[in-house]
């Protein structure tokens, strides 16, 4: 597969150089901030005249770990819900004989291709009808509303992989269709639900358009501080909150890619 | 062994002539519905949530009741005006009586701020009517009112307000959306079109599609080799590089963002290694202007463009490569002959994805743009939160997404077509 | 596996249904909610109002953040769902809400009538809360001899380089007009006049390229620590509090501020409407009010504040800055013309 | 088995079947299958012996007709509650479960005692010789034992039938032979009533009590192998199972249970009637090419040709000749054959004996 290889060396060496200065654009401004999160003052810039942990502690303030328990219960929730949704919804797309199927589909990856703000104007306008504005069930749904196709894009994929004669095999041994369910479908696309799930909850973990129309001083999130704190409250805790968060979706990350190593 | 069976021999001739029944359909239509059934909560969750919300809006940017709910009777009265002038001497009157109960009602400024909208000056004209008039019971004498009117504002006594009052005496119009397509819609106090400053929201268009396609391009000319050297990588090698593609698409764009913010501001890392080096004199202002923008957009993008590229690439077989070069075509000829045509599909939905995702940024342009960089979505949610005009930034939502179809929705056609 | 045994309980939409439940209940009586514009402001409000509030009442009290859009209190309030009590904001957004019937008309409550507010300090839905002062802050080293007004901002031959102004008609608009020779007590007349506008809009046209706009008061030190502006207009505690507890390397320039007095208001229909006048009216105890200024420079708004002012933060205090080069903010003003102001500066500032 | 009554066990009467309500996949269907018996459904792809069989098993509904076990309709009740195993042509092993487990899966379903299911997967196990392999994961076994581990699974539940779809589809050609015979042996073993789908007629053959010749969703003929092989009712079954030569032809004159015929080179021919064979009609002579005698010299009644091609197979030689009509026909003649033509263009008479021939359908 290494077909680059066949590559002459005048070719290969520029194009290494080219993909290396891309990634590092893409890795380095990173890099390169979150040190400053180590700064004693309040300003974006090196040199520091000290190195302290204020900021990180500044993260230990009832505003910021209320923000983070309602990032963790709002992203728990949307996993729940739009992984059931999403996954039940997968299964029922795969089946060929799925009315309208590929309308549906369209409509099922829609949430990402419509832009969240317009989204966000038309729940906001339609949660106001209904009182969901500014409540939790209302910030859930918003989220579930995106996360939603990153559950049946990654369920689906796992999918077509699925071999569903051993859900006929399942009936033929005598296994209803719930019990087959739970027993030989699930376990087997559990990597590509796990996935998915994963995503729904970073998806909803970083979300923060949604949060600035719909959420009220109840659902403050990480990302909706962060954002405030960009426009409101200029200072380093941003930084820290980003070093906290970078790691923990390193730890999410590494999850996913163990689930779809497989097993 | 044997059965002693005698053979039945079966031909055609003697099947029966077959007719699909009614009820056979019902059966498939019945199989269709149990396939669908797992789908139904997430179908009903998305009518509820996705489609219903659109709806709202589409119904926002043509709904436009405020002058017909406020002056019922007066745009009623109006009908009858030929739009010379000014009305009769009546209309004063139960325009007066109408102001009144609307100051009351506390709806008064809400009115005067819709009528502004499509006036210059709309909100103060109707402000100093009602208070011209007086404390007490109204002057029962119509021509008494029009002359405290008139004396309280001279555009009273113009064709201007009233030939917009006299447009809306239905609870919908086109009026939002012919203002978010930039048509004309400002009048003075006489009735003619205003030239005066407003939004030029062709403008703010013209510069979303530019700033998107500008970080389409981008994305893709970066992207490309990027996706290549990954696709060709095997092993180690290759997951590194993927992780390394993905790692910024795992971290929270506000992260990113403000990370660009350090990097590029005019104390930044950037600059200082510049000025560092010998190789800047004076730091540079990259930071809220336009080609930030579009880095910061480009970098945010970069990995949706690259993905779909990618699933493609990895599908492309190597022996194809390899039968090029043994029919004699040098490397970059039997790239650019077998590789990339091979390739388009992926580039066309990487470039696609990113152009379509661009058209809706908001939170970026505003970070690190400057005003003049800022893209519809941030002039939705200034008028839906800032300036309260929720008929506006439905309608804008409506140019972007029509919009936004139109010139995606072909290309989507053929890139499904090739895939 | 944990994902099967996670499915397998069967309890996914249980679980989830649960949870939502159990979180979305609105709280039967929810805490009084005070909103202020975030960072060091909401951090002095809670140590100096909210604390000792709670301790004094034993009603308990939040703090949340807006960035003064109408938007969120009209459909809180059009939609009887209100989970705001006590807006603090600078005076436009009250005096514009309260035409809109968006706050409750508390003015003449005799809790406020009889507090001993400042001169201009209590409106028809307004209650002060604060004095602040637009100022003008450099940083040190740039200029030889540093700008000596707050109108130099418009100067960009003597002082070249980028310049902050709050993205907002407030304040620009005047300052454009002092800037180019209209007297300090003209202003508003002048402001008044369709030709006067215009004159402010010119004006502001000569810098528009130079200007980085800041939306959030926190942004003014920072922009200058950054080096994205040689100066900046800023209100006057941010500077004055980036200087002595941050190390920041800034000069203030108090020639021709705007003072300016920062309200409450309190969301029409809320329920707890009793527990907010009972807040604002706590900040307005003479001691309690005069606390804020310990920590962040805004000055009182209750006359026998004064006296419980520490001596040391007085300089740094609006008050000590008025004088015939400073402008008093005129929120009357802004009340009636600013939904046309403001349209027209957004617009303009978007080309 | 000789002489043992002949119970009905499973039957399908009038079964229909079509998905899109225009083209149908099964049509007019009635079979019936006694109990301890290996019946085979052969036929090409498309023709309808894979959806019989789903239906048998109930993944599929007929559209009409009915399906009996034991005279009770079964055609309306889930697959889950028929008690029928079925082997799939992808195995369809639980990949996330060990040998055991999967062959465990239907004892756990019916809610099995643990010690009991233990005892049967066991002892199933060890039937199949599988015991060793109990504690791997499908993916670490051979497509052959992976075969095994699916017939265990689909017997250790004691089936009322077993259903077997292409088992062997996927095996090589060795190994395809051995495990013919093995599950043959267990079928027997286990006193199994078995239907069998194939497309190999070879396989077909070597396995069934009973075939079941499919084409165009009809049941062609059935019957005994041997039936089958050596008295095919129609040309297509003649064709698709054997090598078998089809002459086109007229029939002149019937004559009790033989018939005259016409080929194109004019050449006449007798054959064995068949209830096609009508005088004057057109009709397919049908010769096995093993029960043709090629000789060098004429004989009455032999057909003269001239010998196209020669192709040497190792256990024996295939003849091509070529006919005056233009008709080929094939001769399979053992290697060790020494009265055979061997020379291409070498004139060659062929002969058999009338009643070997048949006369069937025609063009």
């Amino acid at each position: 597969m290494r077909h680059y290889h066949d590559l002459p060396l005048w070719v290969r060496l520029p194009l290494y150089a080219f993909v290396a200065l891309a990634l590092a654009m893409m890795v380095l401004p990173l890099a390169a901030a979150l040190p400053i999160s180590l700064n004693v003052d309040p300003w974006f810039v090196y040199p520091f005249r000290e190195f302290s942990l204020r900021w990180f502690e500044a993260l230990l303030s009832p505003r910021w770990t209320g923000a983070i328990v309602n990032s963790v219960l709002i992203a728990v929730a949307t996993t729940l819900l739009a992984t059931g949704l999403g996954t039940l919804a997968a299964i029922g797309l795969a089946n060929p004989r799925f009315p309208f199927r590929n309308l549906v589909m369209v409509l099922g990856l829609a949430p990402l291709i419509v832009p969240v703000v317009v989204l966000a104007l038309g729940l906001y306008i339609f949660f106001g009808q209904l009182s969901l504005n500014y409540t939790f069930i209302g910030v859930v749904i918003a989220h579930t509303l995106l996360a939603s196709p990153f559950v049946v894009i990654t369920v689906t994929a796992t999918l077509t992989r699925f071999d569903f004669t051993l859900m006929r095999a399942a009936a033929s041994l005598g296994a209803g269709r719930v019990f087959a369910f739970r027993t030989v479908m699930l376990p087997v696309i559990a990597p590509g639900v796990g996935a998915g799930a994963i995503l729904a909850f970073a998806a909803s973990f970083d979300e923060v358009v949604m949060m600035l129309f719909i959420s009220g001083p109840q659902q403050q999130t990480v990302p909706k501080l962060m954002y405030l704190g960009m426009r409101e409250n200029i200072n380093p805790t941003i930084i820290a909150a980003a070093v906290v968060t970078i790691a923990f979706t390193s730890v999410l990350m590494a999850a996913t890619y163990r689930l779809n190593r497989g097993k | 062994m044997s059965y002693g069976d005698v053979s039945r021999d079966i031909t055609p001739a003697r099947s029966r002539d077959l007719r699909v029944s009614g009820a056979i359909r019902k059966k498939a239509v019945g199989g269709a519905a149990k396939a669908a059934l797992p789908a139904a909560p997430l179908l009903l969750f998305l009518l509820l949530f996705l489609v219903v919300p659109l709806l709202t809006i589409l119904h926002s940017s043509v709904s436009d009741e405020q002058i017909a709910a406020t002056l019922p009777e007066t745009t009623a009265a109006l009908q009858s005006w030929d739009g010379t002038g000014v009305p009769a001497a009546a209309v004063y009157g139960t325009l007066a009586g109408e102001l009144r109960a609307a100051d009351e009602a506390g709806t008064l400024r809400r009115l005067g701020r819709r009528v502004q909208y499509e006036l210059e000056g709309g909100l103060g004209i109707l402000l100093n009517a009602s208070r011209a008039l007086p404390e007490e019971a109204l002057p029962g004498d119509a021509q008494a009112i029009r002359e405290l009117m008139v004396g309280a504002d001279p555009a009273w006594g113009k064709p201007g307000v009233w030939r917009i009052l006299q447009r809306y005496d239905t609870p919908y119009s086109s009026f939002y959306l012919r203002w978010a397509l930039g048509l004309p819609t400002v009048l003075d106090a006489d009735g003619a079109v205003s030239d005066g400053p407003g939004y030029d929201f062709p403008t703010i268009y013209l510069r979303t599609v530019l700033i998107s396609l500008a970080v389409t391009v981008l994305t893709v000319l970066i992207g490309y080799p990027v996706a290549y050297v990954i696709a060709t990588s095997a092993g180690r090698t290759g997951a590194i590089l993927l992780f390394l593609i993905l790692l910024p698409f795992w971290t929270s764009l506000l992260v990113r963002v403000m990370s660009l913010i350090v990097v590029l501001q005019t104390n930044g890392v950037v600059n200082q290694l510049l000025t560092g080096m010998g190789l800047l004199g004076d730091p540079l202002s990259f930071l809220y202007t336009r080609p930030a923008t579009i880095f910061a957009m480009t970098q945010i993008q970069l990995s949706f463009t690259v993905l779909p590229m990618l699933s493609v690439m990895r599908t492309i077989p190597a022996d194809q490569l390899r039968g090029a070069r043994s029919l004699g075509a040098g490397p970059i000829r039997a790239h650019a002959t077998i590789f990339l045509p091979q390739a388009v599909p992926g580039i066309a939905a990487g470039s696609l994805l990113t152009f379509v995702m661009c058209l809706g940024f908001y939170i970026t342009p505003e970070l690190v743009g400057s005003p003049s960089d800022q893209m519809v979505g941030s002039f939705i949610a200034q008028f839906t939160s800032e300036d309260l005009n929720w008929g506006l930034a439905a309608a804008l939502s409506v140019v972007l997404c029509a919009g936004a179809a139109i010139l995606t929705l072909p290309l989507a056609r053929r890139v499904r077509r090739h895939a | 596996m944990s994902w099967t045994r996670l499915f397998d309980s069967g309890k996914l939409f249980g679980v989830s249904c649960l949870a939502a439940l159990a979180c979305a209940q609105p709280a039967l009586s929810r805490d009084l909610t005070v909103v202020s514009y975030g960072g060091v402001t909401n951090e002095t409000f809670e140590k100096v109002w909210l604390g000792p509030f709670t301790e004094e009442t034993g009603i308990s009290a939040v703090m949340d953040t807006w960035s003064g859009d109408l938007a969120k209190v009209r459909a809180m309030v059009e939609s009887g769902n209100i989970v705001w009590d006590v807006m603090d904001a600078t005076a436009e957004p009250i005096e514009i809400g309260c035409e809109q019937g968006l706050f409750e008309k508390v003015g003449d409550d005799p809790l406020f009538t009889e507090a001993g507010l400042i001169k201009g300090g209590l409106t028809e839905c307004g209650i002060g809360s604060m004095t602040y002062a637009t100022i003008l802050a450099y940083k040190n080293g740039i200029f030889p001899e540093g700008p000596t007004a707050v109108t130099d901002i418009f100067d960009t031959e003597t002082y070249p380089g980028k310049r902050g102004l709050r993205k907002s008609p407030v304040d620009a608009l005047e300052l454009a007009l002092i800037a180019d020779g209209v007297a300090v007590d003209d202003v508003y007349a002048t402001l008044s006049t369709p030709e006067g506008v215009d004159r402010a809009f010119a004006k502001l046209d000569t810098i528009k390229d130079d200007i980085i706009w800041w939306e959030a008061s926190a942004q003014p030190p920072q922009l200058l620590m950054s080096g994205q502006v040689v100066m900046s207009t800023s209100y006057n505690a941010r500077a004055a509090l980036a200087i002595s507890n941050d190390n920041a390397d800034l000069t203030m320039v108090w020639a021709n501020n705007v003072t300016a007095i920062g309200f409450f208001g309190i969301p029409k229909g809320t329920e707890n409407l009793e527990e907010a006048k009972k807040f604002i009216a706590f900040t307005l105890l003479p001691q309690v009010n005069a606390a804020f200024s310990d920590y962040q420079p805004y000055g009182p708004t209750v006359t026998a504040a004064g006296a419980f002012v520490k001596p040391d933060v007085l300089p740094n205090l609006p008050a000590g800055h008025i004088d015939e080069d400073s402008l008093v903010f005129d929120g009357g003003f802004w009340a009636t013309q600013g939904d046309a102001l403001i349209a027209r500066f957004s617009s303009w500032v978007a080309q | 088995m000789i002489g043992a009554p002949k119970e009905v066990h499973v039957s399908l009467s009038g079964v229909l079947k079509t998905y899109d309500g225009q083209h149908y996949v099964v049509r007019d269907l009635d079979l019936e299958v006694y109990k301890g018996e290996f019946l085979t459904l052969l036929g090409p792809s498309g023709s309808g012996k894979t959806t019989t069989l789903m239906m048998l098993a109930g993944f599929e509904h007929p559209t009409d007709g009915a399906i009996l076990l034991d005279g009770r309709p079964v055609h309306n009740i889930p697959p889950e509650k028929r008690n029928f195993g079925v082997v799939f042509q992808s195995y369809a092993l639980f990949p996330h479960m060990t040998v055991a487990e999967n062959v465990g899966y239907s004892l756990r379903v019916r809610g099995t005692a643990k010690d009991e299911t233990a005892r049967r997967v066991a002892g199933t196990l060890e039937a199949m010789r599988l015991s060793d392999f109990a504690q791997r994961y499908p993916t670490a076994l051979s497509g052959g034992q992976q075969q095994r581990v699916a017939l265990a699974r689909a017997l250790v539940f004691e089936p009322d039938l077993v259903l077997m779809d292409e088992p062997l589809g996927a095996l090589d050609k060795r190994l395809r032979e051995e495990l013919q015979l093995e599950i043959r042996s267990i079928a027997e073993r286990f006193g199994l009533t078995v239907i069998y789908v194939t497309h190999d007629q070879e396989e077909a053959l070597t396995m069934s009590d009973r075939i079941a010749v499919f084409n165009n969703g009809y049941i062609q003929q059935i019957g005994p192998a041997e039936e089958i092989y050596s008295r095919p009712v129609n040309r297509f079954v003649a064709g698709f199972v054997g090598d078998n030569n089809g002459l086109d032809a007229t029939v002149t004159s019937v004559e009790g249970d033989l018939a005259q015929a016409r080929l194109r080179g004019g050449a006449e021919v007798v054959a064995r009637t068949t209830s096609h064979t009508r005088a004057g009609a057109p009709a397919t002579i049908s010769i096995r090419p093993e029960l043709i005698v090629p000789l060098k010299e004429a004989r009455p009644g032999a057909l003269s040709g001239t010998v196209s091609n020669v192709v040497y197979t190792g256990d024996q030689l295939r003849i091509y000749a070529t006919l005056p009509g233009g008709d080929e026909v094939v001769v399979k003649r053992p290697t060790s054959a020494t009265d055979v033509p061997t020379e291409i263009g070498a004139p060659v008479h062929l002969y058999w004996d009338p009643t070997s021939a048949w006369a069937l359908d025609g063009q």
